[in-house]
């Protein structure tokens, strides 16, 4: 399960940083462990210009979001919650998911912690604030411009 | 009286059936062949069923949804697995079903969780909830469980109960339902079968009512679940409950079905471990359902048992077990008819109706008459089976009751018509 | 590390005890030793628990305290032979022992008792009713089960809720308790033994006071009763709550024993067959106590499962499970203070504490560190311990807990303590 | 456990009638079975004068209740909570009870009920009636007195 990948990301984390400025804010919480962020977007012109999260897990939740943000930031929200569906596809998968490489790249090293269902709301913690904070931002860009 | 010929032959090779269920091999009494009549009260388990919780104990009990370890995640995947099953044999989604420890705490829950309803933070958590001049509609064949918690649930709220009668037959008396379901309705609670009358009630036609005064329905399905097939989406009902122990099942554990949509609105019953999202000192909020309704360590083994009763029952047909005990309670019917001065509490054929039937005989208490029964094996119900004002409504005390299951034959049958003779000398009546 | 010698030999054959138990026998991740230290969580099952519920079911199943027939003659007397076994355990006596589907259930009975006492009819009822001022007290260092019924409790009635905090050392800080538990107070509900610190409270200093303000005292014993002998009278509280799963019993039972005349006084909880004296369409009366809590079909076969389950552990001596847990807890806290980085929160030695050893590893969050121990087949819980406000009270977001059982020996402590070293070289940390 | 005794009473019950005058009443219901019984008594100077029920029951309350009553009128108070005591004893000794024949005559042929853990609140409802309208009767003449 702890892939290099992972412990690279734990140990070295993408993002976790205090985002200024930014468009919207979201705190998640997973009931089980306790364990929770604070996860902030920035979203210009449909495209997600940066990701800043902040809070505390384990490596396999701190590593999946460091993961996240080096993949999603510069996509265009559209592609990034695709990327986040394909990631939950995978984490649901129990171990038997064969991921779509080219669209997860390095998240694909998570493939193995599905096999442990109690760790998959870590992983996916960071994952689910994101498409959180994102529905928001979209919520309100069409709200602003109406 | 032994020498009819059962009215119907049925799909079911009970003789097979009987086999799975080690209960039914003892005898009673000194020796005696076992006619167990009482499924109405609680069903026998086959052998799969016990295997099923004993399998889950020696290999993968541990705390569910707490445990991160391999044991924890086996445990929850067997909990979880269990709900998946259930849900599928009526038809519904596993995150709408919510175990319970039995019928009778599935109903309190919603009727507590109503009450605690006008506490709620939440505009959609108060819009359940009741006000003085408010009412609730139960009728007059409830079990206790189906109407005690409906007279407490008034008593705090200040709303007032009311009732749809039955008539001399024992049906449901619907000519003034669009008065007693007024626009105050807010509850319709009633059973799908009655425990005492055998009376199968008809649903579309209450709902249809309760929908015109936006009420929610409560339906006690704890002796319909076990004996026909059910679908929640086609009985257009907003709650259905049953009880693990009528259908195969082991004791300890109720079933809860609701709309998703009215369960996410309603505040919690039960409250502890398990059912929260965040918890300080002064206050908590609470998880998604089912888990929100779900305080405390689940009752995991008997979930694991009762999924194992339903992959029995869907492995039989429930529409044969269905068929089998219409033919046992038609052929019962009849035998029942041809002993004098017997009374059937009930519809007196088998048309919407199920295989619980009650009787009176003349001048023999129903306790004396189960007792003589009970001395020649045949074990049957006496007493006012937890439907005491129905017992009013027929101005009666108590009634004997047998009740039919798929293990049950027409032999079984035999022996309860020749016991009722049988009773009828030894207390000398003619 | 595995050289060490246990501080003290300990009077029990943990060999023979383990043999007992069926789950132990089995081997987890691909065939490494199972070393099970979450009986904090739930325990295992003896052999003779499993034996004693399919007995039931294959001999003995009928409706409980309804049928008049043999059968259910022969499942009343198990269930209230069991009822008498599980309160000799604890020095009680049977009337004063209410079955309920886990200790949750039990604290929910006596909350909501309490506030539907404002609706009583009686004046004793009324008497037992919380009002707006009044005070319940809990502790910081309460599982959820014995915090969100007061908190909801509190919303319902408008009475506050305080709470006596807990010292670094885990310890309840006892400086403020007159202040905390003062004249206004009803309700005082504390842990005998906290399931994440391993304290054991000093129940008589409590119960001192809140006798001084004429308080009711809930005692919370799931991780006493399992453990250490219990007898109700030396207590000297009101009501005392726990679980069967806990204690080598099925899941779906729990227990709360109340003192006879407050009992007698409480209005019921959940309602419906069994627990009613009479019953008419518009209001009920209820049966004496225990009757009177225990509405619905009961969890039979769970009772007569935690009746074996107490005279296993009877047969064993609940004094020397107490001496065998001290005897591990001590060698635990040894070696575990031999891990540098390593930190205890809990008591650091074995006076007035239980088995169940929560700690951190520095720079490894307690998920990490529980999942290599799993990989490993040491099955720990990691988490906040449904004891959330406790966990902010530390200033963290989980702990790893190991616990204890009579079926644990000082080999499963090596396995523990070598595990953490192997979690500290796997995630590079010193 | 229809002994020929307990057959006679029910087909002919002693002190089944309306009792009047008399000094108490009392209701009693068997809630497993929903039985009921209203008795009176009549007690004078301390005697149990007479005894009247009414109500629906089974062969066993009702010949329970008419042998109380043959048994009990001409009785002591005192002398009846005896009898009473005995008889309670008797029917909770689950098959094994020596009865005493003096003390409870007719009423030993109830010894079989007892075996029939379900039987036996049938057989108790009539006596259970008798001792709470006794000693209300009691604390009632404690009263006047005082
Ligand atoms: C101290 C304590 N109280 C209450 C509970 C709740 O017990 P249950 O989940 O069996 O209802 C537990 C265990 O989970 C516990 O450890
Ligand atoms: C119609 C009906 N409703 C409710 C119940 C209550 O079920 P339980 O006692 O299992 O809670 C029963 C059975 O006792 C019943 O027959």
């Amino acid at each position: 399960m702890y892939q290099e990948i992972i412990l690279d990301h734990y140990r070295n984390p993408v993002g976790r940083l205090i985002l200024e400025p930014f468009d919207v804010e979201v705190h998640h919480v997973n009931p089980t462990c306790g364990d929770e962020i604070t996860l902030r977007v920035k979203i210009d012109d449909g495209v997600v210009t940066a990701i800043g999260h902040q809070g505390q897990g384990c490596s396999i939740s701190q590593a999946a979001t460091s993961v996240m943000t080096e993949l999603l930031e510069g996509r265009t929200v559209q592609q990034a919650l695709d990327v986040e569906a394909g990631f939950l596809a995978l984490m649901q998968s129990r171990g038997e998911g064969q991921p779509d490489e080219d669209l997860l790249e390095d998240a694909v090293a998570f493939s193995g912690v599905s096999k442990y269902p109690a760790r998959v709301k870590c992983a996916l913690l960071g994952w689910m604030a994101f498409k959180d904070a994102a529905l928001q931002a979209v919520a309100q860009s069409v709200k602003d411009q109406s | 009286m032994t020498s009819r010929t059962p009215s119907s032959v049925t799909a079911l090779d009970v003789a097979r059936i009987k086999a799975d269920f080690p209960l039914l091999q003892r005898t009673i009494r000194d020796g005696k062949r076992l006619v167990y009549l009482d499924s109405g009260a609680t069903s026998q388990k086959p052998s799969s069923v016990l295997d099923a919780e004993r399998r889950f104990y020696e290999m993968h009990n541990a705390a569910v949804h707490r445990g991160a370890h391999q044991l924890g995640e086996e445990a929850t995947d067997a909990y979880e697995g269990a709900r998946e099953t259930i849900a599928r044999f009526i038809g519904a989604q596993s995150r709408d079903i919510v175990f319970t420890k039995n019928a009778t705490e599935a109903i309190n829950l919603v009727a507590y969780s109503l009450g605690n309803a006008s506490f709620s933070d939440t505009v959609v958590g108060q819009s359940l909830s009741l006000q003085p001049g408010d009412r609730i509609v139960v009728t007059e064949m409830e079990h206790h469980a189906n109407l005690i918690p409906w007279q407490e649930l008034c008593r705090r709220t200040g709303a007032e109960l009311a009732w749809l009668g039955v008539d001399d037959e024992g049906r449901l008396d619907l000519s003034t339902v669009d008065q007693i379901i007024n626009d105050r309705t807010k509850v319709v609670a009633f059973t799908h079968q009655s425990n005492v009358l055998g009376t199968i009630n008809p649903v579309a036609e209450i709902v249809a009512r309760a929908r015109a005064v936006r009420a929610l329905v409560v339906l006690d399905a704890c002796q319909s679940a076990p004996h026909m097939p059910l679908d929640v989406v086609e009985l257009g009902v907003d709650f259905v409950t049953f009880s693990g122990h009528k259908m195969l099942g082991p004791t300890g554990i109720g079933v809860l079905w609701g709309r998703t949509e009215i369960l996410a609105a309603m505040p919690p019953f039960l409250t502890g471990g398990s059912m929260i999202e965040t918890v300080y000192m002064d206050h908590a909020t609470y998880a998604e359902p089912p888990q929100r309704f779900e305080a405390g360590t689940p009752v995991a083994a008997q979930a694991v048992g009762l999924a194992a009763a339903c992959d029995y029952l869907t492995a039989v047909g429930m529409d044969k077990v269905f068929d089998h005990e219409h033919a046992l309670t038609s052929y019962a019917l009849e035998g029942l008819a041809s002993i004098s001065g017997l009374r059937v509490i009930g519809p007196n054929n088998a048309v919407h109706r199920g295989g619980a039937v009650s009787f009176l005989v003349d001048d023999i208490h129903a306790h004396d008459v189960g007792q003589v029964l009970d001395d020649r094996g045949v074990e049957v119900r006496v007493g006012h089976h937890c439907a005491w004002p129905l017992m009013r409504r027929f101005g009666i005390a108590a009634t004997t009751r047998a009740s039919f299951y798929l293990y049950n034959d027409f032999s079984d049958v035999d022996a309860l018509v020749e016991s009722l003779d049988a009773a009828k000398s030894f207390f000398g009546v003619k």
